[in-house]
Formats: C-alpha cells, sequence, structure tokens
C-alpha cells in the first residue's frame, strides 16, 4: 500500500514513540504492575500497525519477524527447559539468589502496601519470560497484520 | 455528593454502550462502519473490564480488540467487498 | 529422587515442550538449509516417541492408575496438593487412558512424518507445514495430559488452529479454504461455548483442577442443575471435535481437503476429543457416582444415539461419494460412531450389576477401536494420498487399473480396508466383536444396527478397491510405484496393524485394560497374550489363522490329485486381472464406482434425499444444527 | 445488583452474535459475530471473577488503597487474557481465508460458499 499524507506520517512519527515507551513499560513491569508481555507486546503492534498504514507496506521485512518471533518462542521453551537444572521444567531457578538478573530478595517486605510491593529486579525468571513474549508477540501480531495488509492492499501472494 | 451514584451510572451507560454499538455491527450494511462499531463496542468493553477490577485484561483488550482487529478486519474488508448485499 | 523417577515426573511436560521447541526452531532452520529441517524434524519426533515410550510402558505396566503428576513450576516434595488443598497451578497427569491415548498420537504422527517427505516434497512454504505439524501434535498430547479444564480448552483451540491452517495449506485448491474456514468457524464457536461452560464450573467452585472439580460436583446431596446444563455442552461441544452427528458438518470437508498426512493425524486430533468427552463423563462426573449415576446415565444414553447416528449417517453418505477422500472422511465419522457407542454403553451402565457383566466389555471394545481406527484410518488416508500422488485425480470415476503397478500399495490398501470392515482376523474385527457382543445384550437391535453399519463399510471399500485398483487403466497417470519413504510411512502403520490383529488379548491387557481402569477405577481384564474373552466367547486370531492353513493344506492336496497338464484354451485362457484393456466395440467394458451401488441407494432415496439436503454446505445451517443439538442435549441432561 | 448488570450484556452480546452467525451470509458479517460472541465470553469470565470465590483464592485488590472493599480473582483474568490471544489469532486466521476464498473465486457470502457439499 501507498504511503499516506505528511501529515500524518509526521503525527505517526511524534505518536510512535510514547505507544513504544508504554508498552514496553508495561513488558518490563509485568511482574510487578497490570500487564505483561501480551499486554505490552500487544501496544507495541498497535504502534506498528499505525507505523504500517501512514508509511506503507513496501519495506517490512517479514523474514526479520517470522525469525524475532521464532527467537522469542524458542527463548521462552528454552528458560523452561533451563528449569530443569532447578528440578523441574518451567522452574523458577533465578527467584531469590540474589543474581543481578532479576535475583532480587523480596523478604522482609512482606506488609509492603504499595501497588508496586517489590523492587523491579526480583521475580527470576518470571520477567525474563514477560520480556519473551513480549518479543514474540510484538513480532507475530506485526506479521500478521503485515501479511493481511500487505494482501489486502498489493494483492501480493505469499503465504 | 455520592460518588457511588456517578460510578454506577457510568457502569450502566458503558454496558447500554456496549450493546447499542453491537447493534450496530448487526445493522450496518457498510462493513467498514460496522468494524467501526465493533471497535467502539471493543473500546467500552475494554472499559468495563477496568470497572470490574480487571485492570490487565482491560489493557489488553483496548490494544488487541480496538486496535489491531479492527485494523485487520479494515484490510480484510479492503480485500473483499465493501458493502453487504443482503 | 533417582533420575529415572524425576524423569518420569518431568516427561508429560518434557513432551509437551519437546514438539513445541521443534515447531518454533523449524523456520529458522529452514533458513540454513531444508535438509537441515529434516535432520531437525526426524529427531524431533524420535525424542518425542522415545520419551512417550518410556512414560507410556511406566504408566500402563503399573495398572493405569495415576503415575506421573506434574506441577509447572513446582518444587519437588511440596508439589500436590498444596496448602489447603488449593491447587493454583497448572499440572498434568497421565494415567492409563491418557498414556493410551498419547502413544497412538506418537505413533501417527511418526508415520505421517516419515508419509509427508516425500509426498510434500512439491509444496512451497514447508517450513510452516513442519511447525503447524509439530504444533499439532503438541496440542493433541497437551489435551490429553492436562489436569485443568482451562488448559484442555486452550489446546482444543490450538489444535483447531493448526489443523485449520493446515487445511488450507494447499493453496492451488480453492476448496481447501472453503473446508478451512468451516472448521474454523464451527470449532471456534464450539470453544467458546465450552469456555462458557468452564466459566460457569469456576463461578461455581471457584477451581479448575479436574480432581478437585469432580470432588465439588458430586459434593452435594443431588446434582444441581447448573452442573447438569455444563455437562450438556462438554458431551457436546467433545462429539463436536470427535466428529459426531450432527455436528459432524465440517468434519468431511476439513478432513477431505487437508493433505493426506495431515488427514491422518487430524483422526487423532478427533480422538483427543473423544478422550475429553470420556473424561468429563468419568472423571469430572463419574467420582461421587452415587450421587451423579441418573445423569452418567442419561449422558450415556446421548453418547449411544450420538454414536448410532454418526454409525449409520456416516456410512450411508460414504456410500454415495465420488471423491476417494470424503469418501474416507465419511467413514472416520462412521467408525467413531463405534467408539461412541462402546463407551456410551458403559456409561449407561456404570456403577450397576450389567456393568460388570458387558459393560466393561462394551468400554474396552470402544477404547480398544480407538486405537485400531487410528491406526487403519491412518494407514486408508496415508494410501488415498498415494493413490491420488499417482492418479492425479481424487474423483473415483476417473481412476482405475492402478493395482498392477502400485502393487504394495494395493496391499496396504487391502489391509486397511478389512481392518475397517471388521474381517476376521484383523484389528478391526476383534475391537467390533466385543462391541457387538457387549451392545446386543446391552440392547438386541442395536447391536444389529451395528453390524449392518461394517456390512455397508466393506460395500464401500470394495468400490473403492473396483475402482481405484482394478479395470483398465486410465492414460493420463503417473506410472509406477510411489516413493520408498511414503511406502515406508504406510508400512510403519501396516505391519502394527497386523501385530494387532495377531495379539489382540495382549493389546488388550497391555494397553487397553489400563485405560479402562483409569476411567473408571474398576479392575479387570478382557484378555490373556493370546486370547480375548468377549464375555460369553472368545476370540483368538492364531486359532483362526492356523485353521486356515490346514484347509489350505487340504485344499493343495486335493489340487494336487487332480489331473496335470490341462490348459484352459479360448476366454478362459485370460484371466482378469489388474489393468487388462477390456473393450467392447473399442469401448472399455466397465461400470464406474459411482453406479456400482445405484440399485441400493435408488431403493433408499427417501432416506437419502432428505439426509444429502442437510449437507447442504451453508455455513449458517450448520451453526443450527450445532446450537440446536447442543439445546436439545442440555435439555434431555436436565429433564430426563 | 450492579454485580448483575453485567451478565445482561453477557447475554446481550452472546445473543447478537448468534443472531449474526445464525442468520447473515455475508462472510465478513460472521466473524464480526464471532467475534461479538467471544466478547460476550470474556466479559463473562471477568464478571464471574468480580466479588467471586471463597477466602482460600488470592484476590486482586485494586480499589483497597481507597477505602473499597471489593476485589477479583486473578484466575479469570489469565483465562480471558488467553482467550483474548486465542481470539486474535482465530479472527486473522479466519479473515484470511475469507481474503483468499475472494480472490480466487470471488466469494464473499456463505451463499457461495458451498461447493463442498453432500
Amino acid at each position: 500500500m501507498k504511503a499516506m499524507s505528511p501529515i500524518v506520517r509526521t503525527m505517526t512519527g511524534l505518536l510512535f514513540a510514547p505507544i513504544f515507551l508504554f508498552g514496553a513499560y508495561i513488558i518490563l513491569h509485568g511482574h510487578l504492575t497490570p500487564g505483561g508481555g501480551f499486554q505490552g507486546g500487544a501496544i507495541i503492534a498497535t504502534g506498528m500497525a499505525l507505523f504500517l498504514v501512514a508509511f506503507g507496506s513496501e519495506r517490512w521485512r517479514k523474514k526479520l519477524l517470522s525469525i524475532l518471533e521464532s527467537t522469542g518462542l524458542m527463548a521462552f521453551v528454552s528458560i523452561g527447559f533451563l528449569g530443569i537444572v532447578g528440578g523441574l521444567f518451567l522452574y523458577n531457578f533465578l527467584a531469590g539468589t540474589g543474581s543481578p538478573i532479576f535475583g532480587q530478595e523480596i523478604a522482609g517486605m512482606a506488609g509492603y502496601a504499595h501497588p508496586n510491593s517489590a523492587p523491579l529486579l526480583s521475580s527470576g525468571t518470571v520477567a525474563l519470560l514477560n520480556m519473551f513474549v513480549g518479543l514474540e508477540v510484538v513480532s507475530g501480531l506485526t506479521l500478521i497484520v503485515v501479511t493481511l495488509g500487505l494482501f489486502a492492499f498489493s494483492g501480493k501472494e505469499d503465504d | 455528593m455520592d460518588w457511588s451514584l456517578l460510578y454506577d451510572a457510568i457502569h450502566v451507560v458503558i454496558l447500554l454502550g456496549i450493546v447499542a454499538a453491537s447493534v450496530l455491527v448487526v445493522r450496518m450494511k457498510d462493513l467498514v462502519s460496522a468494524a467501526v462499531a465493533l471497535a467502539a463496542a471493543s473500546l467500552l468493553l475494554s472499559l468495563e473490564f477496568f470497572i470490574l477490577q480487571a485492570p490487565d485484561v482491560a489493557i489488553a483488550e483496548a490494544a488487541v480488540g480496538a486496535g489491531l482487529t479492527t485494523a485487520i478486519y479494515i484490510f480484510a474488508i479492503k480485500g473483499t467487498r465493501r458493502r453487504e448485499e443482503y | 529422587m533417582s533420575f529415572y523417577d524425576s524423569f518420569i515426573e518431568t516427561a508429560p511436560a518434557l513432551l509437551v515442550a519437546i514438539p513445541l521447541l521443534v515447531a518454533f526452531m523449524t523456520p529458522i532452520m529452514s533458513k540454513i538449509s531444508s535438509s537441515l529441517r529434516k535432520v531437525w524434524n526426524i529427531l524431533g519426533i524420535l525424542i518425542v516417541s522415545a520419551v512417550m515410550l518410556v512414560l507410556g510402558f511406566e504408566v500402563l505396566s503399573g495398572g493405569g492408575a495415576v503415575s506421573s503428576v506434574y506441577v509447572f513450576g513446582g518444587r519437588e516434595g511440596s508439589l500436590f496438593p498444596l496448602a489447603g488443598g488449593n491447587i493454583a497451578r497448572i499440572s498434568f497427569y497421565v494415567d492409563g487412558m491418557s498414556a493410551f491415548m498419547g502413544l497412538l498420537m506418537t505413533v501417527v504422527a511418526f508415520g505421517s512424518l516419515i508419509y509427508s517427505l516425500s509426498f510434500m516434497k512439491r509444496y512451497t512454504g514447508l517450513d510452516k507445514y513442519y511447525t503447524l505439524l509439530f504444533l499439532m501434535l503438541a496440542a493433541n498430547l497437551g489435551m490429553v495430559f492436562t489436569g485443568d479444564l482451562f488448559n484442555l480448552f486452550v489446546w482444543f483451540e490450538i489444535s483447531s488452529v493448526a489443523i485449520c491452517a493446515l487445511t488450507a495449506f494447499r493453496t492451488e485448491r480453492g476448496e481447501s479454504f472453503e473446508g478451512a474456514i468451516k472448521y474454523l468457524v464451527y470449532s471456534t464457536i464450539a470453544g467458546l461455548v465450552l469456555l462458557f461452560a468452564i466459566g460457569i464450573l469456576y463461578g461455581q467452585y471457584g477451581h479448575l483442577n479436574i480432581v478437585y472439580l469432580s470432588k465439588a460436583i458430586g459434593g452435594h446431596s443431588e446434582m444441581l442443575v447448573m452442573d447438569k446444563l455444563v455437562l450438556g455442552i462438554l458431551v457436546t461441544v467433545f462429539a463436536l471435535k470427535a466428529g459426531s452427528v450432527p455436528m459432524h458438518m465440517a468434519t468431511p470437508d476439513a478432513y477431505s481437503e487437508a493433505p493426506a498426512p495431515i488427514t491422518a493425524m487430524m483422526v487423532t486430533a478427533s480422538q483427543a476429543g473423544l478422550y475429553a468427552l470420556f473424561r468429563s463423563v468419568f472423571t469430572l462426573y463419574g467420582a461421587n457416582i452415587q450421587i451423579t449415576q441418573a445423569t452418567v446415565h442419561t449422558a450415556g444414553w446421548v453418547v449411544v444415539i450420538l454414536g448410532i447416528l454418526a454409525m449409520f449417517v456416516g456410512v450411508t453418505m460414504a456410500l454415495v461419494q465420488k471423491d476417494i477422500k470424503r469418501l474416507m472422511a465419511y467413514h472416520a465419522i462412521s467408525q467413531t460412531g463405534y467408539m461412541l457407542l462402546g463407551v456410551g454403553v458403559g456409561m449407561a451402565v456404570y456403577n450397576t450389576p450389567e456393568f460388570l457383566e458387558f459393560g466393561r466389555v462394551a468400554m474396552s471394545g470402544g477404547i480398544f477401536h480407538i486405537f485400531n481406527h487410528a491406526l487403519y484410518k491412518g494407514l486408508l488416508f496415508l494410501t488415498a494420498g498415494a493413490i491420488i500422488y499417482k492418479a492425479g485425480t481424487r474423483d473415483l470415476n476417473k481412476m482405475g487399473g492402478l493395482g498392477r503397478e502400485m502393487w504394495l500399495t494395493a496391499i496396504f490398501f487391502v489391509i486397511g480396508a478389512l481392518a475397517i470392515s471388521g474381517v476376521p482376523p484383523m484389528n478391526g474385527f476383534s475391537s467390533k466383536l466385543l462391541i457387538y457382543e457387549s451392545v446386543f445384550k446391552f440392547n438386541p437391535i442395536i447391536g444389529a444396527i451395528a453390524m449392518l453399519v461394517s456390512l455397508l463399510t466393506l460395500a464401500s471399500f470394495v468400490k473403492v478397491f473396483y475402482s481405484a485398483f482394478m479395470g483398465p487403466r486410465n492414460k493420463e497417470m503417473k506410472r509406477g510405484e510411489v516413493p520408498t519413504t511414503m511406502l515406508l510411512g504406510m508400512a510403519l502403520l501396516g505391519s502394527v496393524i497386523l501385530v494387532f490383529s495377531l495379539l489382540p488379548g495382549l493389546v488388550v491387557r497391555t494397553l487397553v485394560d489400563p485405560a479402562v481402569n483409569a476411567l473408571t477405577g474398576i479392575e479387570g481384564t478382557t484378555g490373556t497374550s493370546l486370547t480375548l474373552f468377549t464375555g460369553e466367547g472368545s476370540w483368538n486370531a492364531i486359532v483362526l489363522l492356523g485353521a486356515f492353513a490346514v484347509a489350505l493344506v487340504v485344499g493343495l492336496l486335493i489340487r494336487s490329485m487332480g489331473h496335470k497338464g490341462t490348459t484352459p484354451k479360448g476366454e478362459g485362457a485370460k484371466p482378469y486381472l489388474f489393468g487388462n484393456p477390456t473393450e467392447v466395440d473399442g469401448k472399455p467394458l466397465t461400470v464406474t464406482g459411482s453406479n456400482l451401488y445405484w440399485g441400493f441407494t435408488k431403493a433408499l432415496s427417501r432416506y437419502y434425499r432428505p439426509t444429502e439436503g442437510a449437507h447442504s454446505g451453508l455455513l449458517n445451517e450448520y451453526i443450527f444444527y450445532l446450537i440446536a443439538s447442543m439445546v436439545i442435549v442440555m435439555a434431555v441432561m436436565v429433564f430426563l | 445488583m450492579m454485580g448483575e448488570l453485567p451478565y445482561l450484556a453477557v447475554v446481550a452480546l452472546i445473543g447478537i452474535g448468534l443472531y449474526i452467525t445464525l442468520f447473515k451470509k455475508n462472510l465478513i458479517k460472521l466473524a464480526m459475530g464471532i467475534t461479538l460472541i467471544e466478547s460476550g465470553v470474556n466479559l463473562f469470565l471477568i464478571s464471574l471473577a468480580f466479588r467471586a470465590g471463597d477466602e482460600m483464592a488470592a484476590p486482586v485488590f485494586t480499589l483497597q488503597l481507597l477505602g473499597d472493599k471489593t476485589y477479583s480473582l486473578p484466575t479469570p483474568h489469565a483465562l480471558t487474557l488467553t482467550s483474548i490471544v486465542i481470539g486474535v489469532a482465530t479472527t486473522a486466521l479466519l479473515l484470511a481465508f475469507i481474503m483468499q476464498v475472494h480472490r480466487k473465486h470471488g466469494i464473499t457470502t456463505t451463499e457461495d460458499l458451498r461447493r463442498l457439499k453432500g
């Protein structure tokens, strides 16, 4: 499909950054506040759809998107397999170990009645899983929108 | 002023809006209008989710239901025919 | 805890996770090179089969009780139940029935994958094909291992989406999209209704775990109306997944349009629906049978009636088909009827003295038939794929004479056709014998219908064999036998069928009895290593084959006593062989397949006209059938 | 009384969705009907979660800081999220198929989509 008028393109450029930032926030704080990988990913994908409509769809690289999608899913399952080290599939082997990657202890914080009731770097693998789900959802949903958009406007047959 | 009354009134208005928007989906012969009505229903539904204390679902519904699904529907209508004949 | 124990404990999760990992890695492997993708896929299916074999051996040799409980993210020792009996985690349970279904799915997936290697060679987008194939395997396995209702819904939907995407895989055929749309709309509506029912159960009991819910449902002094409604919905939705009449409308469309190896796997996916049906009646509603007995018996009768409808409508519709795959798809529906009938009889007499008398035998027959059906139906779909691969057409009237060059395929077809028609000594006969004898005691008329349907099945496969393999050759068809990997896939399934035919008692004892025990909680057996006990008599394939051999030897002896050296003359010198040119006045002397049973269909035109009219192809009508049958089943559950 | 109101909307949404799937011939309308049924089921699950359940389940208190005593159960939220994901996947797949049949055969209604029958 063709790109739209300069006004739309400028506005999209302005809007895209906040949408992306909001989505990233939702993903990264998925283990603390409402939301998570899927919600944040969907928000970013909405921004991508806006981008697609405004700037046209000729230069989207579907191959890259599908590789990103596979990577996200694969990383998710791999983290599950890593859990076998701790005993079982999908076992949360990072939580509370004190490791710099999301391993911060949350002991001693009970009764801390704030909506954000734990530090950002806690929760072990949950946050990592959220990120990979986010990656997968962004690329997957964008892929769906790009494919359907290409199909609808240019009639290019692939898939 | 009794705020809970206002809260209930908003609740009722949102539910009525959902039903009205879905009736519009049935009535509209122009499919793009129907898709927009569907998006409106979805957006009101996400507000309703927020009222029912499900903020995470509300975010997802707003992004997916009102955003992406509508985009997909519009693409599909572009790829087929815009009017519903009968 | 030894390594083996912890492996067994983790195995259910691995069996879902490994196909998922293989599926997601396939596109990346495919980007590197296509032979790497092949190796990766074969490696994946080998690992899955190995894990499934070990797990299956462990569970089935333990007699069928729950042998492996896996809780996601749980720590050893504190797995189950959590404090206060609150089970908030996702858990997998594997008992005899789940292991039985898992083994079945893995065997068929193995055969399909090997067959696909050359069958799908001429298509592009194969990375997506194999991704979806493994996704479907993961969904099927997840559906039979899951221990909570919501996961059942998720796997149900993933399986539907994968099936639809694969049905539409061959984009050059416009009809494939039509089949995919119909199946997708149908299964999506069914899935949403299922989610609604699960929501009702959650709202009432605050749990999704099947074990917990089964205690809660039987925990009242009498059944709640809501629970009966939910059972009605569950029975309808899972009967739809299994492809039972009158919710079968989209099933033949999807079966006939999907590539042949996928159709073989779709049969196992539909049997996952059967599994869910049995599990929801026996495990979810049958745990406190004193309270729920009346409801379970009503559900049993509903299942029996659905089974009879599926058997009869399926086989009669198959008899008039011209498309070879559509014919087989209707047979799949008809055979599903046998399983519903067998297990339905078990449900209808559950917890009464009759259950020990014939109900358990009927259930063994039904569950044994699940395995047999997946094997021979898988084989038949693969042979159909081979026939289409060479003939270049699906229309039975345009084929002919393939038997001379494709004699191996013809042999595999005959094995499958004899097994599906229940001709002794094939495996289909052993399971049908169990069903006939016990159903006859339950209700003689239903038993007679079951036998009649078997006869019609044989008739329609005679039609296929006649049209495809015999008669004059069509010049446009390709010559020669199909590639070796396709033959290998068929040979795998065919040899398993032969083993099952010779040792029905052993198979029943090792595979079926643990499954029945797991479902009903009543220990029992219906076979020794060679002989199968039907309650009335017994069946031993070796003895029958021995009698055949003796008769053959006697016949040959008599033949050797006759005159030697006589040679036939004239027309008698030309025996009617595969592919002989038999022409009269320059026209081939042949009756096309669709005219073969003209007299029969003409005589039954009063039945055929409305039945064929009901399969109108109109999606709105199909949805109406679904909703109407759901309402009827719910009303029956509540008011009877 | 306010707690029961969403259930009326659930009935309306599912009813309207079923009406569309039973009586509307246009394929895209049919897909919209399925989306409406899905919204209805999602709303049903979320309404169930609101102020339901027993003491053993872990509730979500969003408005507790404001002195509101109502709570919501987290499990149906997870169910609804999954249902939304599955919904968007099936909708996209269905619409892709619908576009394909239109491109190949010019089919837009269920009346024309009946070459597989009998």
